[in-house]
């Protein structure tokens, strides 16, 4: 299991802040990952509509899409920050 | 070197007293506040803004403020230096984040200055919704000069922001 | 848009919190203390610093510094500046000065403080006399650096001052 | 008369921070008065001896060299400055 964590306008269409997911076998990078999410669902298709606005962060670091992602990694999606 | 994220205000003058405070090495002390402004930025059409909500991923915040910081401190010889950010909800004219630096000479503490809010503003996970007043909440969109302001500080040249 | 040319010390948070009071267009406070070292610059060979003091032109120093402040405010937009400059005898520790600039933007503010700060360096008639752990005053000579900080914003390139 | 303002080490070569000083006819200028001074006794000659270290403010204004001086105005001389 991977746990996944949407921020800022992400979680309104995910409508989940935070889960606990099985990645598939296919799923072992971020790119991966965002390929394969829309396939859970509307909310989901609709989050990722946009791939440039999508940032990830694995286990708290920014991470490019070559980067790997597997079971026990926190994995946030987020739109670029706009904090300060 | 000090990172705070808060939900609270701050007081300025008693952060600032105490980063210097005993430490006669210091000849410069330079500081940035941001505050909530009461006009929404380019694309709420002007709307006057009621109050404004600071969503932060915790863990990771923390992690990116040291780090930015551990940044400026190696690029410049700082005798102190303090970030402080906050989040949840405020209002027109209170502070939202706070970045000092102290050292022996004014430039490096009035460049380390620029680049942590400059940093900050990029790489730090907070995302702003706003509230206009008798509206719902809108997601503030990130702008490109932020990250060009961010990308003067490369150490490689401009590039784009990850 | 004020000066102060003044022989007590001020509070920072103070003079901070009154520039933005009341204002909600402003989203950025940017400002610089120069404070009194301990350690004498190049020159005084290291000599632990006893206490400092200014000498200024009374009269001239206003006028200087409010034309510095007025530029600022021609070449930003701000909404609010302040220069408070203090002269008499300092210890290590004392502020100096504080320059502060607030603006819509964070970038007018912030350019426009080291803007401030280093014109009044070069252009303010203040003059410091040192007093080294048992020695005697000595006047402090100007810096190349400061000029050289100063010509950076000069619009027509950088040029002796005068 | 003119009224001469000395400021920091100059001061204390002159021995005055300030005077009433009758120009001669041939002072007109900032440099004719820089090349004047000198001539008013050792003091002023010692606080002269660097030209390269003196500014001059006429009526609270940075003059140059060719600037016009004269009877009524305020004169200061003084080091490059280093205040903040």
């Amino acid at each position: 299991m991977a746990r996944l964590l949407y921020f800022a306008w992400l979680k309104s269409h995910t409508g989940t802040a935070e889960e606990e997911v099985a990645l598939p076998q296919e799923v072992t990078t971020v790119a991966e990952l965002l390929a394969w999410l829309p396939s859970r669902g509307p909310g989901y298709a609709k989050a990722l509509e946009n791939p440039k606005l999508i940032r990830v962060a694995v286990n708290q670091e920014y991470a490019r899409p070559g980067d790997p992602v597997a079971a026990g990694d926190e994995i946030a999606l987020f739109p670029p920050v706009t904090g300060g | 070197m000090t990172v705070r994220v808060q939900r609270e205000a701050f007081d300025l003058g008693r952060e600032l007293d105490a980063l210097s405070a005993g430490n006669h090495a210091i000849g410069g002390l330079a500081s940035f506040v941001g505050l909530v402004r009461d006009v929404a930025p380019p694309g709420g059409e002007g709307a006057a803004l009621a109050a404004m909500t600071l969503e932060h991923y915790p863990g990771m915040t923390e992690k990116m403020l040291e780090r930015i910081e551990a940044e400026a401190n190696r690029r410049w010889e700082l005798e102190a230096s303090l970030i402080v950010h906050r989040y949840g909800r405020m209002e027109p004219g209170e502070p939202i984040v706070l970045v000092a630096c102290a050292s022996a000479h004014r430039q490096a503490a009035l460049e380390a200055c620029q680049f942590l809010i400059d940093w900050l503003k990029t790489k730090a996970p907070f995302w702003k919704v706003e509230e206009s007043d008798g509206g719902e909440g809108r997601w503030v969109e990130a702008r490109d000069s932020d990250e060009a302001a961010a990308a003067r500080w490369s150490e490689d040249g401009p590039k784009a922001a990850e």
